[in-house]
């Protein structure tokens, strides 16, 4: 028994997180409603002091440790602290929308810090098994957070799908993963990459892991056709919590792509090309055509993120450096842009009204034209135009297919853009071209409206400048 | 003094930055400040681009008043603006229409006044932007940035059916755009490189030519429009508020043209060669069909906006003229007076578009009416308007002596050089072109006072007389001297006949 | 056919039938109970496969703990069975096509031209005082410390997970505060609330 | 001041246009007489000076001028100027421009002087109207000048257009008549149809000469003769010819030969002194100065020679049998016009240039007077112009009557009159040609005489002579008009007569146009037809045809409209002569053609396209189609999204079952 | 002697029919939860069966934690369903179509 004592600095920002989550499940006990803030703060410290000790963390190598389970290299750094500044802003948003239901407890925080800290573990893992208890740590607590709001009819039941089909989508990807323990030996990435690498697996095998194992990331990313749950979900979830799992786990769910199809199974790259290829046509036209026919802003937004999924997949799928930057650079893009577009939603919502279905956003340029603009950078972003952020990641993911030499995919992927830029638009024409249903002017609160402000406009200003987010991400693939 | 500044990016941020000033400056109710906040950017701007035509030199063909500035090192794209002889005078019309712009809109706009200038300063720096980009990734930002003004423009200020028609103009040319998108980034694979003279240089091969060529067709077919790509643009005019159909007439659907000259041209002569019938057929359609359709149209700008059709036909033809001349005679002489021709046929229909529109617009602020058959008479109520009118309309109709003339002129002239009949073709507009427009000026300006509402009308204000003056002023003089535009844009057109004139296909590949 | 081999297919035999009932009886207690019947089974083919430690788990948490709270929560709910008990459907066929179709995929990809003896060799059994869940412990507690302790996370998650979504203070119902009832004053025990008469409605 | 000849060419020019454009955007402010002072003052210095240019020119010998003003555009090295070319031929048109437009400027000053009656009460444009008027006309005489003084193509379509424009613009002067503004409109359309034609033949020119500048053509122009051009596959045309013929379908156009004439008749709803000016004495005849001006081309091709001979002939005949029907006063004179650009254009045909143009001028001076003279006429009737309703005017308006006389004794070409020597030497040019068509032409021109002197002798005796029937009240108020009036016809009417005696021998058939107008030795037959003096012309030109049939035309006129006034109505009601009559009051149905086959048949093709091709197709099916389509895959693929869990599953399944087809069985 | 492909075999068939409950059950959801134990089941037959056949104690690390998440798993999916039968008085699965489109 050789056993080697791991380095339990790497894992600094998991303990930390893990600590103060349990810290805060304990101080919420004794707190009364009144001084619930402190939970709050307590739970972005965590998130502040997570990103701090991550970014000490940094180093420009790849370092295991754990016995093997667990890796720190620039891609994890940087995803990590992705999540924490989009948890972060998270936050930031919802607590306006959280105290006016009833939802401002402990329980939301607590859960949502151990999702990051599921997420963490799943942008972290080199292991099968660090890979799932990560992915099912981030479930769960989606699952319950989903749920949270007890009395809300439409949250149980999306809870109730949201859980069925995830349980169902681990299951399989724990087939896949049975398949491929089978037949190279090892849960650890690195030895099954090298298992495959020595080409004396029979391909047909691990390609039939493979797919199973694709279900469940698919699943995870809500690509086409294992994306039913998300329109659902998104819809049904109180908007917090589709704010909350539509932006970081997208994130997680592209560290799990990651290491699974390229860090274990690069030597699978032929095939999973294919298949990613299928998953991301079907994810764009599908996604941007049924958002179309949406007249529900979340299920237009669910939709719309399904159809992100798939151009993140086209980032993926091109299997060079240049690919993966460009997808991760695209999944980062989308958290954001998804924070500000749920955000929308919690900003035009008030007490006892969920501002969710696109006849709300009516004449806005006449209720508040600053926030009206704001929703046209995000909307304009969303559809892929500069000066935008968004038109940014699609320029990086449709260069990596270009490259790639997959001009006939690059070229669909435009023309499905173009649909959906169709939707967008209906948006901005709601809130320009057509009067308002209601006159009053929407004031909402001061921290929310300077969060949404922000937002926007880091989505211009990263859409001036997306040079140093492009440039940490194609770092975090320059190993 | 002006040597030292940055011209390009203070002319292309200038109005941006005061575009957004503006909007910010616009709660009050009348928007009095910010109109005139407005029009003092515009008029900056403007003045800022005149040393942009006085210090040009005439005598090169290279790039000019340029700037270089990595911009976003990990995709390869850097801040390089710079101009020629094809888009300076194209920035030069830019910032000219944006003044008569802000002034048409003064007191006509009063829905949300600073929103309306606001946009079309910034437009105004987008398009600046695009005239002046030498980086392809550049140009592409500035080009679909572009649409988002345009959008609300119409959308909002627009008339009844204004919701469909600016969709369909946004989608239409995002449609079109994105195939140059993928053509842009698969030549950046090709040369490692976003810049355009890169592009320019690069050894392609035939096929690949095609497809690039088709692309980027794709992309300024939408914008010039041409036939059968153009049905945006009838809509878009008719529903835009004034100031957005002289900016889409005068400035927007010369992005397409300029397109052509800077892209489709240069980097795939070889493809242009192969597919000139097309182009060529395309814009004879262009020239007659529209020109039929725009006869028996009822309402004044829909009539005018196919009139800006069949007129960017004549662009087009110049630009493609050039190898069906070399396929009639063997050499390229002549084709520099098709691209020249097409190039000031840009540049006068800049003018004298924009001027129909605002002579209509003068018309609709005061009728709210579009409908031909609303009108007849208004000689005798607007005499002062009804000449200027006139005179636009002739303009229109290609008089010689006034802007119209010049550069159908020079394009009739070089199509004979190729072809007896695209010659013929193309010179029906003498009498499409006089039928369509004078027909609605006979009815419209024409007659007897045919109603009520007419016999009220009131002649045209200052404001609207100094607009229509000025360009007035404009039409003429480039109908009777345009010598100074061509001595500008000479020395690059002829440079571009001679870099297309030479195959691209590298040597060996075919 | 060996010993080992007739328990094999008997274990087998169950757990695949106890399975298709759990799928198909109009009962739900009934499919918990095959489902039990199912995990039993599965137990013994895992002793088969001298995993004693986990088959003895199997039985313990699912039959003991996971499958008692399934069977507490059909009976809590108190669920009208008669509305639940409806027949499968016209959708069996393509239930059934798709399932044959899914089931022949996977068990030709798992068949005994890739997994069978020559490819795999049956493993020597192990010494009868191995300790197969001295095994499972010194890994866990050694190279899978990591994931352990992510377990742990896990299961407190579950935990405060049902708490927060079930644990409900009903406004109807009344508790005893005793630090309040100690803490009474005089004054407070009765209180004298002056209002106007009310006008009979 | 007068330091050189390209000075004083430029004030011949400029000076007009500051009038034009004094009047015209000041009139307001200077008011009726400084307007029509400005503009005269400035057509009188053109005239002066233009008569000064002619004298250097004629006799004083001075070498023809070319030079440019200035570079208009300088593309891939080819040079488009602005530039004057001072010859005789042009020296002699800018007198007669220059003329006749002083003439009819001073005219005007009477004629419009109660304009403001002819506008809607309370019309703005009318209040100006006046001054306007005299802008115009001022315009119209710069461009004209700037025609004639061309010395390059693209100057010379500049000129062309722009009198186009002016002629526009007053046929349409009084705007609030229905009827004037689409004859406006059908002038400048028809117009452009010539000058599509007249482009083209530039392009030719441009492509084959590689210049447009008129010395350097007509100096290559020899290199070029055999040099053809592929029309269609299979069919060689040869260059020359081309370009002549497409040259002459603009000339076709300005100077209204058949099927290009329907506008002129309808143009006469412009004020008198514009049919004079532009419809008769000036604007029209442009087409005629043009192919003369390029002689050196049309002798290189027969073939567009003989179809320049042609058109003319048929100008000439069928023109002026459709005088005979009409009843406006303006008609008439109008078809006399048509008929008589037709003697030109035969002149042209058969390489009589000069006697083409000096028939152009003659008929400048004599038509203007017949114009100005029915202008005075409809003055007097109080803008009456229908025959039927005059009569016996000759002694309330003396001098009217007697210029009339002189006027139509030119037309007919009794003489000793102006009209004789140039009308005579082409029948005879016509006579002795020898190029295909030229019988026909002969013909065509004989008869033409008889003809024309019929229309004009009825026009005259119905409008001079004869019963009075106007009604009480016109009669009451008829007068002699102004004196303002009746001093430009008096002008007119003295080169009316004297011109020919003065000029025939040096323009026709001496070297007057030696250095203007080239004509290869084979077509010369001016020089065939040999005569030196106009007094032999004059004695020769009792015994000939054309003296008899216009003898005969007179006394038929006088007779069925003096003597026996019952018969014309008696004629038309004859069988052959009715169906006749109607084809005649129908211009042979040109108008009607054209309005069925261009008028509603190019509507009808754009309606078409617009609703067929671009309402239904493009937009329709394809845009709309699409747009349509996506909405409904989206509402479509909706429904798969059911809610229903057990579908959600199912896609799970069957997209793990796909992915299985697809990689791992296959 | 017991192939491994039989185990897998059982395996596949197990797993498959739980996959197929999932949505051959129409009306209660408790099933599903329960056939989602079933696949975990399946998932865990193979892993065991693996680490017997390859003489690797890996695999049934890995089925000892598959267990405890499906303990969690239950507890939450039984936790929703308590909800969601307190919100609706129904656990029928074809109720469930309040979000769709």
């Amino acid at each position: 028994m050789n056993f080697e004592m791991p380095n339990f600095a790497l894992a600094m920002p998991e303990m930390f997180v893990l600590g103060m989550a349990c810290l805060i499940l304990l101080v919420d006990l004794f707190l009364n409603e009144r001084s619930r803030v402190v939970t709050y703060l307590l739970s972005q410290a965590t998130l502040v002091g997570a990103f701090i000790l991550t970014l000490s963390l940094y180093t420009p190598v790849r370092e295991l440790t754990f016995s093997g389970t667990f890796v720190l290299d620039p891609m994890a750094s940087v995803l990590k602290m992705a999540v924490y500044a989009v948890v972060f802003v998270m936050f930031l948003y919802t607590r306006s929308y959280l105290q006016a239901r009833q939802m401002f407890t402990g329980e939301f925080y607590t859960l949502a810090l151990f999702g990051v800290l599921g997420m963490m573990v799943m942008i972290s893992a080199h292991s099968f098994l660090t890979l799932y208890l990560g992915l099912e740590l981030l479930s769960l607590s989606m699952y319950a957070m989903v749920a949270l709001q007890r009395d809300n009819r439409v949250a149980s039941e999306a809870a109730m799908k949201y859980f069925l089909l995830g349980a169902m989508a681990s299951a399989m990807l724990l087939y896949g993963m049975s398949m491929l323990y089978g037949v190279t030996g090892s849960l650890d990435l690195g030895e099954i990459s090298r298992a495959i690498d020595e080409g004396e697996i029979e391909r047909m095998l691990l390609v039939f892991g493979l797919v199973f194992m694709l279900v469940g990331v698919a699943f995870k990313l809500g690509a086409v056709p294992f994306h039913m749950w998300v329109p659902d979900v998104y819809h049904g979830a109180p908007t917090a919590v589709t704010q909350f799992i539509s932006t970081a786990p997208k994130i997680a769910a592209f560290a799990l792509l990651i290491r699974l199809l390229v860090d274990g199974l690069g030597g699978l790259q032929s095939e999973w090309h294919d298949i990613l290829v299928l998953l991301a046509i079907l994810s764009i036209s599908v996604g941007n055509i049924i958002a179309i026919a949406q007249t529900n802003i979340k299920r237009m937004l669910a939709y719309s993120g399904i159809a992100h999924a798939g151009f993140l997949i086209l980032g993926v799928l091109s299997g060079t450096a240049e690919g993966y930057a460009a997808g991760m650079f695209y999944v980062i893009v989308y958290a954001v842009m998804g924070l500000a577009g749920f955000g929308m939603v919690l900003l035009m919502s008030r007490a006892g009204f969920e501002a969710d279905s696109l006849e709300d956003y009516k004449g806005l340029n006449q209720r508040n034209p600053w926030f009206a603009l704001m929703v046209l950078f995000i909307m304009f972003s969303m559809a892929g135009v500069p000066p935008f952020i968004g038109f940014w990641a699609k320029l990086a993911v449709l260069q990596a297919v270009v490259a790639s030499g997959l001009i006939w995919l690059a070229v669909l992927a435009v023309i499905f853009s173009v649909i959906g830029a169709f939707y967008y638009l209906r948006v901005i024409k709601l809130m320009y071209f057509d009067a308002p249903a209601d006159e009053a002017r929407i004031e909402p609160g001061r921290e929310l409206a300077a969060v949404f402000s922000g937002n926007a406009l880091v989505i211009l200003a990263m859409g001036l400048f997306p040079g140093a987010l492009m440039a940490i991400c194609i770092q975090a693939f320059a190993l | 003094m002006f040597a030292d500044l940055p011209l390009l990016s203070l002319l292309i941020w200038v109005p941006i930055i005061g575009g957004l000033l503006v909007m910010l400056a616009g709660s009050g109710r009348t928007g009095l400040e910010a109109k005139v906040l407005a029009l003092l950017v515009s008029l900056l701007t403007f003045a800022l681009s005149i040393p942009l035509f006085t210090g040009f030199d005439t005598g090169t063909a290279a790039m000019q008043f340029t700037e270089f500035k990595p911009w976003i090192a990990a995709f390869g794209i850097n801040y390089h603006l710079g101009v020629d002889g094809i888009s300076m005078p194209l920035i030069v019309l830019t910032t000219f229409t944006t003044v008569l712009v802000v002034i048409a809109g003064w007191e006509v706009i009063k829905n949300k006044p600073a929103q309306y200038m606001a946009a079309f300063l910034i437009m105004e720096g987008l398009m600046i932007g695009v005239f002046s980009a030498l980086d392809a990734m550049l140009f592409y930002v500035f080009w679909e940035a572009m649409l988002i003004p345009m959008f609300i423009v119409i959308g909002i200020w627009g008339g009844a059916n204004r919701v469909y028609a600016t969709i369909k103009f946004f989608l239409y040319t995002f449609l079109g755009s994105v195939f140059m998108l993928v053509a842009l980034l698969w030549l950046y694979g090709q040369a490692d490189s976003f810049a355009i003279l890169d592009f320019h240089a690069l050894p392609i091969s035939a096929t690949a030519q095609i497809w690039i060529f088709l692309a980027f067709l794709v992309a300024f077919a939408v914008k010039v429009p041409m036939w059968p790509v153009h049905t945006w643009l009838p809509d878009a005019h008719v529903q835009a508020p004034t100031g957005g159909s002289v900016i889409l007439a005068a400035i927007m659907l010369k992005l397409g043209a300029y397109g052509f000259l800077r892209f489709s041209l240069p980097i795939t002569p070889d493809a242009s060669q192969t597919l000139d019938w097309l182009m060529i057929g395309l814009s004879l359609i262009a020239v007659a069909y529209i020109g039929f359709v725009a006869l028996v149209q009822r309402d004044m700008k829909k009539l005018i906006a196919y009139s800006s059709i069949s007129h960017m036909g004549f662009v087009t033809l110049g630009f493609f003229i050039p190898w069906a001349i070399a396929a009639n005679t063997g050499s390229f002489s002549g084709a520099g007076l098709g691209i020249s021709g097409g190039m000031v046929q840009m540049i006068s229909h800049g003018f004298v578009s924009a001027a129909m529109f605002l002579a209509v617009g003068v018309m609709y602020d005061r009728m709210h009416s579009r409908e031909i058959n609303d009108y007849g008479g208004v000689v005798h109520v607007m005499p002062k308007f009804a000449g200027f009118m006139v005179l636009f309309a002739m303009a229109n109709a290609g008089l010689p002596g006034t802007a119209g003339f010049v550069g159908e002129f020079m394009v009739i002239l070089a199509a004979f050089q190729a072809n007896f009949w695209i010659a013929f073709v193309a010179a029906s507009t003498l009498i499409l072109g006089a039928a369509y427009t004078l027909w609605m000026v006979k009815r419209v300006i024409y007659g007897e006072i045919r109603n009520q509402k007419v016999a009220a009308l009131k002649d045209i204000n200052p404001r609207e007389f100094l607009i229509l003056g000025v360009l007035a002023f404009m039409v003429i003089l480039l109908g009777v001297w345009p010598a100074p535009l061509l001595e500008v844009m000479d020395v690059t057109v002829q440079q571009l006949v001679e870099h297309i004139s030479v195959s691209k296909v590298p040597a060996g590949a075919m | 056919m060996s010993f080992e081999q007739i328990v094999f297919y008997f274990f087998s035999a169950i757990l695949l039938l106890s399975a298709l009932a759990v799928i198909t009886v109009r009962n739900p207690v009934h499919a918990a109970l095959f489902l039990v019947l199912a995990f039993f089974t599965t137990a013994a083919l895992w002793l088969l496969l001298e995993a004693e430690f986990l088959a003895i788990t199997l039985v313990l948490v699912y039959v003991g703990a996971v499958m008692v709270l399934f069977l507490f929560v059909v009976m809590m709910l108190d669920i009208n069975t008669s509305t639940l008990k409806e027949r499968l459907g016209s959708y069996l066929p393509v239930g059934g096509l798709v399932a044959v179709l899914a089931i022949a995929v996977m068990a030709a990809a798992v068949g005994r031209d890739h997994f069978g003896l020559e490819q795999y060799a049956a493993p020597e059994r192990l010494a009868a005082d191995a300790s197969n869940t001295r095994m499972i412990g010194e890994q866990l507690y050694t190279v899978y410390l990591y994931p352990f302790e992510l377990a742990a996370v896990i299961l407190l998650v579950a935990i405060i997970a049902a708490i927060a979504l079930t644990l409900r203070t009903r406004p109807g119902s009344r508790y005893q505060n005793i630090d309040k009832q100690v803490k009474v004053k005089r004054d407070e025990r009765l209180r004298v609330v002056k209002m106007d008469s009310e006008e009979r409605k | 001041m007068f330091d050189s000849i390209q000075d004083i060419s430029l004030y011949i020019v400029l000076a007009p246009l500051i009038g034009a454009i004094i009047a015209g955007l000041f009139g307001g402010q200077i008011g009726r007489v400084g307007a029509h002072t400005v503009a005269i003052l400035g057509v009188a210095i053109s005239f002066v000076l233009s008569a000064l240019v002619f004298k250097w020119m004629v006799f004083d010998g001075m070498e023809p001028q070319n030079f440019s003003v200035y570079t208009w555009l300088v593309s891939e090295g080819i040079r488009f100027e602005i530039g004057f070319l001072i010859d005789e031929l042009t020296a002699m048109m800018m007198v007669v421009v220059t003329f006749v437009s002083l003439m009819v400027h001073i005219y005007t000053v009477g004629y419009m002087s109660h304009d403001e009656e002819n506008w809607p009460a309370g019309s703005k444009a009318g209040t100006n109207s006046y001054q306007r008027f005299f802008s115009y006309l001022s315009l119209f005489t710069f461009s004209m000048l700037m025609l004639v003084m061309a010395n390059n193509f693209l100057q010379l379509f500049f000129g062309w257009e722009a009198v186009g424009l002016v002629s526009y613009l007053l046929i349409g002067f009084w705007s609030s008549r229905e009827s004037a503004v689409f004859a406006n409109m059908k002038a400048f359309l028809v117009n452009r149809v010539g000058d599509f034609g007249f482009l083209l033949g530039i392009a030719a020119v441009l492509m084959y000469f590689g210049t447009l500048d008129y010395a350097s053509v007509f100096n290559a122009v020899e290199h070029h003769k055999d040099m053809t051009i592929t029309i269609w596959p299979g069919s060689e045309w040869n260059i020359i010819t081309v370009i002549g013929i497409l040259l002459f379908i603009g000339a076709m156009g300005k100077s209204a030969q058949v099927p290009l004439h329907v506008w002129l008749p309808d143009s006469m709803e412009g004020p008198t002194p514009i049919s004079a000016l532009i419809h008769a004495a000036t604007m029209v005849t442009a087409g005629i100065f043009m192919v003369a001006r390029m002689s050196p081309v049309y002798e290189l091709s027969e073939v567009a020679l003989s179809f320049v001979l042609v058109i003319g002939a048929i100008t000439a005949l069928f023109m002026g049998l459709l005088g005979l029907v009409q009843h406006d006063i303006k008609r008439v004179v109008a078809y006399s016009t048509l008929s008589q650009l037709g003697y030109m254009t035969v002149a042209l045909g058969v390489s009589a240039y000069a006697a083409g143009v000096f028939h152009l001028m003659t008929h400048a001076f004599f038509k203007a007077l017949l114009f100005l003279a029915a202008g005075s006429v409809i003055i007097a009737m109080h803008h009456k112009q229908d025959m039927r309703e005059m009569g016996g005017l000759r002694k309330y308006m003396p001098i009217t009557w007697l210029t009339s006389l002189i006027g139509s004794l030119a037309l007919i070409g009794a003489p000793g009159f102006s009209g004789f020597f140039s009308k005579d030497s082409i029948i005879e040019a016509v006579g002795h040609s020898t190029i295909p068509g030229a019988g026909f032409a002969y013909f065509a021109v004989l008869a033409g005489v008889f003809i024309t002197a019929l229309y004009s002798f009825r026009m005259y005796f119905l409008v001079f002579h004869g019963k009075e029937r106007m009604d009480e009240h016109t009669r009451s108020h008829l007068h002699e008009s102004p004196r303002v009036v009746t001093v430009p016809l008096i002008l007119l009417a003295i080169p009316s007569v004297f011109i020919g005696w003065a000029y025939v021998g040096d323009m026709v058939f001496g070297d007057f146009f030696i250095n203007a107008i080239t004509v290869l030795p084979e077509h010369d037959v001016l020089s065939e037809v040999g005569f030196t003096s106009a007094f032999g012309m004059l004695l020769h030109g009792f015994v000939t045809a054309p003296f008899w049939l216009a003898l005969a035309g007179v006394g038929v006129a006088y007779y069925l409209y003096m003597v026996r006034t019952d018969l014309p109505a008696k004629i038309v009601q004859l069988p052959v002569i009715k169906t006749l009559y109607a084809i005649l009051q129908r211009n042979y149905g040109f108008d009607a053609f054209n309005n069925l086959v261009f008028g509603r048949g190019s509507r009808g093709l754009g309606t078409g396209l617009w609703k067929g091709g671009d309402t239904m197709l493009i937009d329709g099916l394809l845009v709309n189609g699409t747009a349509r389509l996506v909405g409904w895959f989206s509402s479509v693929l909706r429904r798969v999204q059911s809610g229903y869990l057990y579908h959600y599953a199912f896609a799970m399944i069957i997209g793990l079952l796909v992915l299985f087809g697809l990689f791992v069985v296959a | 002697m017991i192939a491994l492909s039989d185990y897998l075999t059982v395996a596949a068939i197990l797993f498959g029919l739980s996959v197929v409950g999932m949505f051959i059950n129409r009306k209660n959801i408790i099933v599903l939860l329960m056939c989602i134990e079933m696949m975990l089941l399946a998932v865990n037959i193979n892993f065991i069966a693996f680490s017997h056949y390859l003489g690797d104690v890996t695999g049934q690390i890995f089925v000892f934690f598959i267990l405890t998440v499906a303990a969690a798993e239950a507890a939450i999916g039984l936790a929703i369903l308590v909800v969601l039968f307190r919100n609706r008085g129904t656990i029928n699965v074809t109720d469930m179509d309040t979000l769709k489109g």
